[in-house]
């Protein structure tokens, strides 16, 4: 099993014609995603050649896209100015699962989507995330597949690259993965971590979570109080930004630490608090996943 | 994006906001005149990005021209927190009986703007929720109604008492709502927002971040963004389309995505050294983004040695080492450079780096300590 | 029984101190329903004195109202420029049953207001509306009392003195009812035909409904298709308006006829084919009220 | 609130919408200097409350602007289903490649704005709808987001093939929803909406009903109101606070409550009479309300009865009564006046209309049934 997205997703990409877009959804489709449909407004009839020289059909919407594709998932990879109404319009054509990658979407434009995409009844994944892979089954985003393996452990994780690395390295020790998502470094976002670890807690096949948090916010807190409510298998989390200086923007736009919230020795100390083994360096988590599967 | 006390005042007039009026000047004899314009007794005010101005001596209040003169003298070229003082605000001094804070800003819990209110303004308001949370009122905003008119009468209910203040004050609220919206404003705040003895409900002092993410539809906010007020290696940064933070340490840090940047500062630290930097080169390989991290890194006497970690997912590591060997060939560079990079065609990359006489590691805790055992010896 | 208001209803009005709340707020009280709160801003820690010289305690917010009287319904008395607004008021502070006498709300504010009282899951009734009687327990809005009298019959209707006309007929014949819902003229309304419908399906004393419409809209065609498959028990109808000449607005907002539908003829019809007596004159519904109960 | 082209053309230039130019005269005069003005051919337009202007001879091509004088001159004054044509607008003509239809209005039954669209413009949309349903498009806007962006691209897409009329359109769109909700309108539409032969999509005609709930707010849209275009009877009425629409029958009616003064109606037409107006003085017993009242209903020739039918619920039917009683002392009216009050205070109020030498009824059908005979014996 994996969770959100599996060999069942029917995948539209938003901006299937634009430089990422194009690029990723190569890979995607590479992967064994089934990529059913692209959307780029005005290019709606033409079609958009994979590798294999197979075409994926373009639509001027996502609504035609659904109609036509029956698709279920969307991937946006449109420019920030019109990433939350990209997101919108996924929600509205009915698709029940939306992953946004677009970096720097104005926040309170995000506020309203998320709204949206609630009062539609949908989930939405990002912005500004690596997306998702289930091993061996679907990757939607542009986390590098070649990483990882299918296996018992869920990544969860609001950072991209620190997350590739210590998938890596699980996969290098031979402990693969059911899905590893990247939730995203702003500070709205729709899927948070609580939402993954209940679908994680749901998933039969996830034997072990490994949540990788970092400065700014609380959600890790929360994450760790709802990890010692309702979690039953073990949760090993990690915190990026130990050195960081408080009132400083690292890169994400979420990454800040406000007032006394948000530090990441108050993380991990809350980590610790709710029985989440902490890893003090990212090599340290691919060693306390090993423990806990008493491998 | 944080801007001034005198440009979020600005803001806040546009949107209707009773400011009263002042004048931005960078020197003595700027300030005098400007005192002497208003006449009376007049504020002067350092404009920096950061709080405590008061405590440290920034905001001073003059009753003649001369003595405004005098406080600008001292208070501009001031340093305050690392920021030295180049803008001082003169502005009209206010008779004072009640001083209130109200605020808003961009909640991640409630995932909508979340107003603050309290009748204790005039002090740090996190100093307020510590001490007496009751005197703080939170009311998260519904992005899709934005402000309802019953919300901010309730606040401004709050507190005043008197129907005209409460009055006045829910007007202010939803003006103040209206400039956090219309700027694309992370957050938004009047501290102390004050009643004058004819009853007059004022704003003295302001304060607003922006949303860097909101700012390619606002140029005329673009344009508060002051150069002055940020190292000149950060500035650079952002023009090369990098996320770089001045630190105090020795490490000079070059890594692909802000969470792996952060990993590595803290292990930096792990490892008993310390980062002189935060800085995100993003998923692109151009040279000219390593050329640029790496001028900025270098422009930093402190810098001891330099620490690339790269970690090739999407970008390609064989990219990045063309890149790493192409920038140190444009720009002469004398510190010592330690490179890991893993991931998608990685061996190429090591291959490309070796010929050009690089070290080149592939495990991110190796490449780490040898940088810091480098540095430490320096 | 009765629906939406009976003798626990707990009523704050908002607007208590102006001509018509303060009139009908004695008048409300005099009937027996327990006016517990009021709502005037500025007016807040003043008190109304009722008939009986028992003082009604005045708040600034309904939320004050709320949290001191633990008010569960409340009618508004405001003008139109405040009304959507005292209605999201009065949503917000959790108020469960909110009933808007006001007449001349724009309607734009109201489809906004609308919307809300459903988020919040109150129920709004009116705006422009005479509000409800449920005889002998509570009253609350401006339905003239004495014309009523406890009973088996649940009437709805979209006017106010032409409901009075028909109630009093039935009070007259010695037919009481269990409640009298005035939803109001206006285009956009919280409480519809059909959600009268379905309380009093639910109410076990309701043994009849008389429906009193009027040209405009097509609320009376869907209730009547309603009627047809969820109603058990027998029900009157009249529609007013059957000589209104297309185009032209007959008093009440939503009382026009546009294009072919919402007329008077096109309603009764359909009243017919849905199994609704329909009454002719308004002298008829006591008579076929009569007839339904046997009586 | 009914608005002519003119001004709903106004309202749509205000808010951006690309309205070919146009100009409103009275003369004939004044049609061939504005016609000069523009210069090539031009549409001669009759501004009146109603649709099917075209077919009843109201809009006429000029090719010059003699031509543009000679057709003013016949729509000047010209009847248009009742309505009197008292101006014109001239306006330039415009070539048309394509005709669509765009309109939003308040729906019931979603409870919230509507927008129809088709690409077969020009025409009635209630016959597109009948013949040709597929050739619309709905979509409902949720009050508390607004119109959405791709909600407008996908209409303009459903309209358009030619990405750069989907531009245009998208933005037109947005720009027909705020005209809508700045200005409270019930209905705004843009029928024909067309593309001219250069690729430019324009609004050539408009109409716009506004709210009358919403006027308050908007002096300068209730300013718009033509009182030329409605009977004086019903300007007076809205002046007195009354509502009022007159008809073509010779009973005079004047009830309270607007659903019982369509029953009333309906009750003369059952027992063979014909109602001569609808008319709700409301709740009040003001007898400056029943003088206005009667004033207005004996103004029309046709009028043969009075007949007066009030439920007293809050309203006093002895306030009533005296209010009859006064207002027939300040006018001197010859019309039989039937009257039937029941409710609060019945019994006072028919000895006082008894004692002022009135008729009185308790019973709706007795009052109106012998109101009708007496009408059809006059």
């Amino acid at each position: 099993m994996s969770i959100f997205i599996d060999d069942t997703t029917r995948l539209v990409v938003q901006g299937i014609t634009g430089r990422d877009g194009s690029f990723h959804t190569r890979q995607m489709a590479a992967y064994g995603t089934q990529v059913v449909a692209g959307v780029t407004p005005g290019k709606g009839g033409q079609t958009f050649e994979l590798d294999d020289g197979s075409q994926v059909p373009i639509f001027d919407t996502v609504e035609d896209a659904v109609e036509e594709t029956a698709a279920n998932a969307s991937v946006i990879y449109v420019p920030p100015a019109f990433a939350a109404s990209a997101i919108m319009e996924a929600a509205d054509a009915g698709i029940d699962f939306i992953t946004a990658i677009t970096e720097g979407v104005p926040v309170q434009d995000m506020a309203r989507a998320n709204a949206y995409v609630l009062d539609c009844g949908a989930r939405l994944l990002g912005p500004n995330c690596p997306g998702l892979i289930s091993p061996g089954k679907a990757k939607v985003g542009i986390i590098p597949a070649q990483i990882t393996t299918p296996g018992p452990v869920g990544v969860i994780s609001r950072s991209g690259t620190l997350t590739y690395e210590a998938v890596n390295q699980l996969t290098q020790a031979g402990i693969g993965q059911t899905t590893c998502v990247g939730i995203g470094g702003d500070p709205i976002i729709g899927t948070d971590f609580i939402d993954c670890l209940e679908a994680f807690q749901e998933d039969p096949d996830t034997e072990a979570i490994v949540m990788i948090g970092e400065i700014g916010g609380t959600d890790e807190q929360d994450a760790a109080r709802w990890v010692n409510q309702h979690v039953d298998v073990p949760v090993i989390g990690f915190i990026a930004g130990q050195t960081a200086p408080p009132g400083r923007r690292m890169g994400h736009a979420g990454a800040i630490i406000s007032g006394s919230a948000g530090t990441a020795e108050e993380k991990m100390k809350t980590f610790e608090e709710n029985g989440i083994a902490v890893a003090k360096r990212p090599v340290d988590i691919r060693d306390l996943v090993k423990e806990a599967l008493g491998v | 994006m944080d801007i001034h006390e005198y440009q979020a005042k600005e803001l806040f007039r546009n949107a209707g906001v009773p400011v009263p009026p002042g004048e931005v000047v960078t020197t003595p004899e700027e300030a005098e005149a400007a005192a002497a314009s208003f006449g009376g007794q007049v504020v002067v005010k350092a404009q920096v990005h950061t709080g405590g101005r008061g405590k440290a001596g920034g905001v001073k209040l003059a009753s003649s021209p001369e003595e405004a003169r005098a406080h600008a003298e001292k208070i501009l070229g001031m340093d305050i927190k690392g920021f030295t003082v180049e803008k001082v605000l003169v502005t009209p001094a206010e008779d004072i009986e009640t001083e209130a804070y109200v605020g808003v800003l961009v909640d991640r819990s409630t995932q909508s703007p979340v107003f603050m209110v309290s009748p204790e303004g005039g002090v740090d308001i996190e100093e307020v929720a510590e001490t007496n949370p009751e005197a703080i009122r939170k009311v998260a905003i519904d992005p899709r109604y934005g402000l309802l008119p019953h919300q901010a009468y309730a606040m401004a209910a709050f507190l005043y008492d008197e129907p005209s203040q409460v009055k006045q004050a829910t007007k202010i609220i939803g003006q103040l709502h209206d400039a956090f919206t219309a700027n694309a404003c992370s957050l938004a705040e009047i501290n102390p927002l004050i009643v004058t003895p004819a009853g007059e409900v004022k704003a003295i002092d302001a304060k607003v971040s922006i949303d860097e993410s909101g700012l390619f539809r606002l140029p005329e906010v673009e344009a508060y963004r002051d150069l002055d007020s940020e190292p000149a290696s950060e500035t650079k940064a952002r023009e090369a389309g990098l996320s770089f933070v001045k630190l105090d340490g020795n490490v000079g840090c070059c890594v692909n995505g802000a969470g792996l940047a952060m990993a590595t500062m803290d292990l930096v630290k792990y490892y008993g050294g310390e980062p002189a930097n935060f800085l995100d080169i993003g998923g692109s390989s151009n040279p000219d983004k390593v050329v640029a991290a790496l001028e900025i890194i270098t422009s930093d006497p402190s810098v001891e040695v330099i620490l690339f970690n790269i970690f090739g997912g999407i970008t390609r590591c064989d990219d990045v080492a063309k890149g790493i060997v192409e920038a140190t060939k444009r720009i002469d560079i004398e510190t010592p450079i330690f490179i890991r990079l893993t991931g998608t065609n990685e061996t190429e990359a090591l291959e490309i780096l070796k010929e050009a006489g690089f070290s080149a590691y592939t495990s991110m805790d190796e490449v780490v300590e040898t940088a810091v055992q480098h540095a430490a010896k320096a």
